[in-house]
């Protein structure tokens, strides 16, 4: 019988972390939805599942992604994970090959050394002796690393590494010694009694005489076990709990199980805990550099979750421009996230919009497209009017679905959280667009045009002005000429990030005006600053925020931000005077020629327009 | 017992002293940029729930500023959160905030 | 249809009452009915300086122009020298010419002001009198009242009274004679005009209203504006 | 408080009082509820004064509150005003004296009207010729009823049995003054004090050795309000000011209330009682209301004259807690008897305020 | 330039007063000034802090003072009694005795606060706890704290606004124009010396019409939280403890509002200096119907009078804040110069005719 008290710690930790291990899964499967069980249910037997174990290798084990984004803290993950898996492996090997069993106790490969103490001399106990060593040396490598990214965190090319919670730092420092401390219970107990290879024999030999000693080798043994049973208990309570979750989130991710944005369901509980708190998406986010605001960013947000501790400026004080999703090496949806969290604080709150059934609005007037200029357009004129404008050159049957009073879309109660309060928005919208009985709907903000396409479900077709410019472009039904303009095009969040139109606008404005690039576009876009997600930011911290985005975009060269969204646009403009802020409408409209055909085509079209225009 | 015909009347006056104006200021610690307003109603002007009803950001939170809270539930619970007063506002008052500040203060209160 | 401003501008108190208004709010401070009904004597200077029509005769048919209690206070302060007291005073007697008093609950009570001072006027020769303050329409007259009037002619002729006699004294008997001048009074002034307008105006509305129409001193309809509060004529603080 | 001020004030609104030869107008109300107030009235002024003062029996009503509740037209009461300026003509009087505070108001007010515009003057002669073939002249002096005691409080102070002065602490009685709102504040120069200030009854609490409490309400109407009180449904409102008042005095602890309007004694005193019903509040000390006397029925007391001569047993508020006060005697069988002195029974006792 | 024997009589040395007569002694001119107090300085002397900016009056007044040269001559408690023209020049006689010969007047004879006690329901000088901000500018002066009469550090304090000004009843309807940002300045300071205090303003419009008058606006809400109430105050009562009851209407609210406070400050207005009336007799100036002295041209020559030789610059042509009492005396000054040096009247009337 191998057994020895010193492997209680260890033990006695190992059985805690997997019983509160299990205790959590079996909680978070319970959110499992019906829909989402027979989805997994039909998965499980398929080739996702061998996809998700071979991203958890490259993830869990090889963190690809750290990789990517920077070596050495890719190296430094990857030391302590797959090394530490190598070590269980490469141990629980050696530990059938010299007992000559399947299976023994599960500290036994553990401590190994400790109790394989009469060496007996074989040549592949050196083999897996050096090995061994070869690991433990792998992990102690990466164990500095990460000692050394404490102290500098800018040499791992990270703005700001980040701050850890009392349970954090317990394990991670219990974590810090769990490999010296093996490494001086080997090397002691290679020179008292033998084995260990060119690591441990080394170590030990120089210790030799001196602290290797009968008390020092039952000592460091003790001092491991304790520093892996710490460990363990702390675990589930640290952001350690990652390294378990993330293994799940990736299965289930496999399976196709996706995060919902109202509602914290069982794949929320798995993303809440997987982030590793790693730091990454913090040089991402814009209120860090351009604010030096740092509390509320996404790692921030889910540890004060996981520790009951959220305030309402940490939840909500957050543009939820998305750019810190793409960053995420453990691929968390930042957005949905946080506004389920958002959804779970203020579900309660009531709401009261019941006058929307009996509100007088101007009818509706039939036609093939109805156009939704939207709240933030009605502050930002010029945008309808070049719409208005465009239909009537390209001689479209359209009618408004707000010319004089929106009924705001419901997104920006849903962002704030309030998304079954929304409805009665919804809902009312939702009749008017029947009432036109268009077969396109036509919007200028990106912001109503997410919402449409996402939670209106509409039986008819949904579509950006961007888009919808250039299908009337290709479609020749506009005429333009290219002016002298040199423009850049800011992505607003809403559309690009948002709803993943990047093109359309692009063509749109290489018809009009010429184009310049900038590192900032696409997914790599910056927000204005103006997002209703944010409800914290005070107005000057608004406009740092959009004139610093201004400046990453222009560069100072070019004198035109050519943008899609009312909100970008008033955010811009108000922020500087410099710059000209235009809409994609508006440098469109700018550039028409007028077409005779058109014009006596479209003859009996304004004259509707005049109608609902006099209403 | 009333055998009169008539009940008496309640008094319109603010009482500014003895109104409970804990939630106000509570409220006002949140969002201090409120201190701004003047009072301009270029917020209720732009307002859509006030297009459709009474609702006046202007007034109901110059109101709750007073300690006149009784209605301040009904009137907030308006709100469509839209944004438009906030980008309308000469003062930069985060009304969006104010908003929500006040809901979650009142929900706080019950 | 007619001119409803012209008209306002024809009435001396009004004149008198409203120059131009700043709605500094002095009188609305201290005005009783701003303190107990949803009214506010500046927003009634603001209308009628606005000289918009749909808006006066709104005003017109609304209860808003019956709180005032016409205590004056307001033309002591303003720093503009109006009076919105004899604006409303100007305001009612237009709502009452043209009809539109009927159109409100608190107009509507001009009926029985008609029948109680108007009618006391013509027959005591004084707006009230003992015998028609009925502890039945007024019982905030408490138990002392109902003594009193139990033992009207000894408790007044003890005080002085010369109770329902000719001659000089508290509550006497008015003459026939100077009854008739008073008479003869309201006929040349246009009181019983007036008079005629509010019991046919009245009556019209009565009719509506599904009252019967028998126009005694003290029918259903007489009863009903005297007594009926909607309850509705607080402000809503919000 | 700095009296020095007060005083300032007051001496910037001194008015002419003329000092004998009065035409005297009854008013509707203060007859009908306290008509031994103008009973005292006369009484003082003609036997311990020794003044002329004429009560004409063909006066009628100014009809003011007709007017004032929006029934009758400015042409009809601006003729009844002439008539009653006629019958003074008619009876060689010039000093008019109206009892009540409403009529004071309006003949002031009309008479001001005739200064700016003459044309309505002579439209008031047209149309009091063509009713009645009658032609008056305007008063050469205009006071109201409380000008007049006013005037002459010194000499009723000195001829008085009595002080406003508690028997048994020798402290002087604080007293509530309430000026008709219809005094002053339409025409401040035409009242004792003005409107912000008014020395009228201040000046009578005075002489008489009480001290005037000034309070938050003091300016604040009794809420007679003409319609609001009169029709039924809108009495919450007149209710509602009085107890504004109450609540604002009460924390002075008041020993009585006076006044000079014929409306306001009455209102003060009925709505005491209104308000223990409804509310079960009591504004007066251990259980009584706070007594409310009109300024003849105070010179009355003080004078000595017996309570039940002029007429305090029709107040529904007990006076006797001030009786005692003040140390008067009275009797208290003798309340309720007629003049004969027969005894004609007890009213009801009120629920809940002390009611003797 | 060779001038110096012309001489030039200044009525009034407040700062305009003071400031002509700098510049017309530098032009080289002879310069005599009578004042009707015993100093010089005029208001400034009782001023403690000046807005928008919170500088002491006394580092502008001896700023002022010390640019004065050595020969101007000053008549201290003196009054012009007596005044006759011959020709160019006038004879002036100073408190009915010494008589001096001029060859121009300027009046710079300022103006006089509103007497607040005609306000009857604030209380001025009845309610021990009512003050006026020219007192409040004393009390600051004294002891640079701010206590009620009981001698307490008061816990609510209102100012008020308009007191005097934009008032038939009183019959000033102009307004006053420093008020507002007197008030505010005055809050500002208050809240600083009492910073637990509770500050109300009451006003009918807010007129921060000058040069950083909004920032400190601003200020006021946001850093010292004043609370700004629209309406004008209707009424004060005094309470047993010596504490205030403000009757008002909250405009914006739509209700009356009752507020207690510790300390009511006026904000009084300006009104026309005594003296207006008398040298308008004297000197046959007019007065506008507002009773400041009616310039002949309000926009092209705010600083002639109707009579050749006379001119006159400060507050007593109307509300003035210091430095546009400042600016038109210096015009004044060089309207004089021209006069003199070429002999002729500038004055626009003569012009024009």
């Amino acid at each position: 019988m191998k057994f020895d008290p010193f492997v209680l710690p260890f033990t006695v930790g190992l059985t805690f972390m997997i019983s509160v291990l299990l205790y959590q899964y079996f909680r978070w499967y319970l959110l499992l939805s019906a829909k989402e069980k027979t989805i997994v249910r039909t998965n499980l037997f398929t080739k996702r599942t061998f996809f998700g174990f071979r991203e958890i290798f490259s993830e869990s084990l090889f963190h690809k992604k750290i990789f990517a984004k920077n070596r050495l803290l890719g190296y430094m993950h990857m030391s302590l994970a797959f090394g530490w898996f190598l070590l269980i492996i490469v141990g629980h090997l050696e530990t059938s090959a010299y007992f000559g069993k399947a299976f023994e106790a599960p500290y036994v490969p553990i401590f190994l050394r400790f109790f394989q103490n009469e060496a007996t001399h074989q040549t592949a106990q050196f083999g897996y002796w050096f090995v061994m060593d070869t690991i433990l040396l792998f992990i102690l490598s990466g164990v500095f690393l990460a000692w050394y990214k404490r102290k500098k965190a800018k040499k791992f090319g990270l703005g700001r590494a980040t701050k850890h919670a009392i349970g954090d730092r317990i394990a991670l420092t219990v974590l810090w010694f769990i490999f010296p401390l093996r490494l001086l219970a080997e090397s002691i107990t290679s020179i008292l009694y033998g084995g260990g290879s060119y690591l441990t024999f080394g170590l030990g030999s120089l210790m030799e005489g001196t602290i290797a000693n009968e008390h020092t080798f039952y000592f460091s043994w003790w001092a491991y076990s304790i520093s892996l049973g710490l460990f363990f208990i702390f675990l589930p309570f640290s952001r350690y709990m990652h390294i378990p979750t993330e293994i799940g989130l990736i299965m289930l991710r496999n399976w196709g199980l996706k995060t919902e944005k109202n509602k914290m369901s069982c794949i929320s509980q798995f993303e809440l805990h997987s982030c590793s708190s790693c730091g990454i998406c913090l040089d991402t986010c814009q209120l860090t550099t351009d604010l030096n605001s740092c509390y509320s960013q996404a790692p921030y947000l889910y540890k004060s979750v996981r520790n009951a501790n959220l305030t309402d400026a940490k939840l909500n004080d957050c543009l939820m421009c998305g750019r810190c999703e793409l960053s995420c090496v453990v691929g968390i949806s930042n957005n949905n996230l946080r506004q389920s969290i958002r959804n779970k604080v203020s579900n309660k709150t009531e709401s009261n919009l019941n006058y929307l059934n009996d509100i007088k609005l101007q009818p509706i007037n039939k036609a093939d497209v109805i156009y939704f200029a939207g709240c933030m357009s009605h502050l930002t004129p010029g945008i309808k009017r070049a719409m208005e404008s465009i239909f009537k050159a390209a001689s479209v049957n359209f009618s408004h679905l707000d010319q004089y009073e929106s009924v705001c879309c419901g997104r920006p109660m849903m962002l704030a959280g309030m998304t079954k309060q929304a409805l009665p928005l919804i809902n009312k919208n939702k009749d008017l667009i029947a009432q036109s009985g268009a077969k396109i709907l036509v919007t200028s903000c990106p912001i109503c045009y997410k919402v449409f396409k996402e939670d209106y479900n509409l039986d008819i077709e949904v579509v950006h002005h961007t888009t919808y410019l250039q299908n009337l472009i290709d479609s020749g039904k506009l005429r333009l000429q290219k002016s002298e303009m040199k423009v850049v095009y800011h992505d607003p969040c809403e559309l690009g990030r948002g709803s993943g139109i990047y093109e359309a606008p692009r063509q749109v404005i290489k018809r009009v005006a010429s184009l310049k690039k900038t590192d900032y576009e696409k997914e790599q876009a910056l927000c204005c600053g103006g997002s209703l997600a944010n409800t914290i930011l005070t107005s000057s911290e608004r406009n740092i925020l959009a004139n610093a985005a201004l400046k990453k975009m222009t560069n100072d060269k070019i004198h035109t931000v050519v943008t899609a969204c009312p909100l970008c646009k008033k955010t811009f403009a108000s922020a500087q005077k410099e710059i000209a802020i235009k809409d994609i409408a508006e440098i469109v409209e700018m550039n028409l020629i007028p077409m005779k055909v058109i014009r006596t085509k479209s003859k009996k079209v304004p004259s509707e327009l005049l109608l609902n225009n006099n209403i | 017992m009333n055998h009169f015909g008539f009940t008496i009347n309640k008094d319109n006056t603010i009482d500014y002293d003895n109104n409970d104006r804990s939630l106000a200021n509570e409220v006002l610690s949140h969002e201090p940029s409120l201190y701004r307003c003047i009072q301009c109603g270029s917020c209720a002007g732009t307002c859509t729930a006030g297009s459709f009803t009474d609702y006046n950001f202007r007034k109901m939170h110059l109101l709750m500023r007073r300690g006149e809270i009784q209605h301040l539930r009904l009137a907030v619970e308006k709100c469509i959160l839209c944004g438009k007063c906030q980008l309308i506002c000469p003062r930069g008052v985060n009304t969006r905030n104010v908003i929500r500040q006040i809901r979650i203060a009142l929900d706080k209160m019950n | 249809m007619p001119d409803y401003y012209q008209q306002l501008n024809a009435d001396i108190r009004f004149k008198e009452g409203l120059r131009a208004c700043i709605n500094c709010g002095t009188c609305s401070a201290i005005c009783p009915a701003g303190a107990f009904y949803n009214y506010d004597p500046k927003k009634i200077a603001t209308i009628v300086q606005n000289r918009n029509e749909e808006a006066l005769i709104n005003l017109l048919k609304s209860d808003t122009i019956w709180y005032c209690g016409e205590c004056m206070s307001c033309k002591t302060r303003c720093p503009r020298g109006n009076t919105p007291g004899l604006i409303i005073m100007a305001l009612r007697q237009l709502s009452i010419e043209s009809g539109l008093f009927v159109e409100s609950e608190k107009g509507r009570q001009i009926l029985a002001l008609k029948r109680t001072i108007g009618s006391n006027i013509l027959n005591y020769g004084y707006c009230v009198h003992v015998e028609t303050v009925s502890p039945e329409m007024h019982p905030e007259q408490g138990p002392i009242w109902k003594w009193i009037r139990k033992h009207a002619e000894k408790v007044y002729n003890r005080l002085g009274g010369n109770y329902n006699k000719l001659g000089a004294g508290a509550l006497r008997k008015i003459s026939d004679e100077d009854l008739a001048e008073l008479d003869s009074i309201f006929h040349i002034t246009g009181a019983h005009s007036r008079f005629d307008k509010i019991e046919s105006f009245s009556k019209k509305k009565a009719s509506e209203m599904g009252y019967d129409t028998k126009q005694e001193a003290m029918d259903p309809y007489f009863l009903m504006v005297y007594r009926h509060d909607s309850g509705t004529h607080f402000k809503n603080k919000a | 408080m700095i009296l020095e001020g007060k005083k300032r004030v007051w001496n910037e609104y001194q008015k002419e009082i003329a000092d004998d030869k009065y035409f005297y107008a009854r008013s509707c109300i203060r007859q009908n509820f306290f008509p031994g107030a103008e009973k005292t009235f006369l009484q003082i002024m003609r036997n311990e004064l020794g003044k002329e003062v004429y009560d004409d029996p063909k006066h009628t009503t100014c009809t003011g509150i007709a007017y004032h509740t929006d029934i009758i037209p400015l042409e009809t009461i601006m003729t009844v005003v002439a008539r009653q300026f006629s019958l003074m003509s008619e009876s060689g009087y010039e000093n008019y004296v109206p009892s009540c505070i409403t009529s004071f108001g309006i003949y002031t007010e009309i008479l001001e009207l005739w200064e700016h515009n003459p044309e309505l003057e002579e439209k008031a002669r047209d149309f009091l010729y063509k009713s009645t073939k009658r032609e008056f002249k305007k008063p050469k002096n205009l006071a109201h009823a409380s000008d007049v005691i006013f005037k002459f409080r010194n000499e009723i102070a000195q001829k008085a049995k009595h002080r406003l002065v508690n028997c048994n602490t020798g402290e002087p009685l604080r007293v509530i003054e309430h000026i008709g709102c219809h005094y002053a504040r339409m025409f401040p120069h035409k009242g004792v004090g003005g409107a912000e200030y008014p020395y009228v009854l201040a000046g009578l609490a005075e002489s008489f050795g009480g001290e005037v409490v000034d309070y938050p309400e003091r300016r604040t109407c009794c809420g007679f309000g003409f319609r609001q009180y009169l029709v039924q449904a809108n009495r919450g409102y007149s209710v509602a000011c009085s107890k504004r008042k109450f609540e604002s005095m009460a924390p002075f602890n008041p020993d009585v209330i006076i006044t000079n309007c014929p409306g306001c004694p009455y209102f003060l005193d009925r709505w005491q009682y209104v308000i223990s019903e409804m509310e079960g509040k009591i504004y007066g000390q251990n259980g009584h209301g706070i007594p409310v006397l009109t300024f003849e029925e105070l010179a009355g007391l003080m004078m000595g004259y017996n309570p039940w001569d002029i007429g305090l047993q029709m107040h529904q508020i007990s006076i006797e807690p001030l009786l005692d006060k003040i140390g008067i005697e009275y009797n208290m069988h003798n309340k309720y008897c007629d003049a004969e002195g027969n005894f004609m029974g007890k009213p009801e006792i009120p629920e809940l305020v002390k009611f003797y | 330039m060779k001038e110096t024997e012309k001489h030039i009589l200044i009525v009034g040395a407040g700062p305009a007063g003071i400031e002509a007569a700098e510049h017309l002694s530098d032009l080289g001119y002879q310069i005599s000034i009578v004042e009707k107090d015993e100093a010089i300085g005029g208001k400034l002397n009782n001023w403690h802090q000046l807005f928008p900016d919170h500088r002491p009056a006394k580092e502008v007044l001896s700023h002022l003072v010390n640019k004065l040269p050595k020969n101007v001559k000053f008549y201290l408690n003196s009054t012009v009694t007596k005044t006759i023209k011959e020709e160019n020049l006038f004879n002036v006689e100073i408190n009915g005795k010494t008589k001096i010969q001029c060859d121009s007047i300027l009046l710079t004879v300022g103006f006089d606060v509103f007497d607040a006690r005609i306000k009857e329901e604030y209380g001025y000088g009845i309610y021990d706890n009512v003050v006026t901000s020219a007192d409040l500018e004393h009390i600051f002066n004294q002891n640079n704290k701010i206590l009620t009469t009981q001698g307490k550090i008061p816990k609510k304090i209102a100012f008020i606004n308009c007191v005097g000004s934009r008032d038939e009843k009183v019959g000033n309807l102009y307004c006053s124009s420093v008020c507002c940002v007197t008030g505010v300045k005055q809050a500002i300071e208050a809240k600083q010396m009492a910073p637990d205090a509770e500050v109300f303003m009451f006003y009918m419009d807010i007129r921060m019409y000058g040069r950083f008058y909004e920032d400190l606006y601003l200020e006021a809400q946001e850093k010292y939280h004043v609370q700004f109430i629209r309406g004008r105050l209707s009424e004060v009562a005094e309470l047993q403890d010596g504490s205030l009851l403000l009757k008002a209407d909250d405009t914006l609210a739509g209700c009356p509002i009752k507020v207690h406070a510790d300390l009511v400050v006026l904000l009084i207005g300006f009104v026309p200096a005594a003296s207006c009336n008398s040298l308008s007799k004297m000197l046959n100036i007019e007065c506008a119907k507002d009773g400041f002295f009616a310039p002949c041209d309000v926009h092209i020559d705010r600083n002639s009078t109707g009579t050749e030789g006379i001119y006159m610059a400060g507050a007593c042509t109307g509300p003035k804040n210091l430095e546009a009492s400042l600016a038109d005396a210096r015009s004044a000054a060089l309207k004089i110069h021209y006069h003199l040096v070429h002999g002729k009247a500038t004055n626009l009337i003569n012009e024009l005719s």
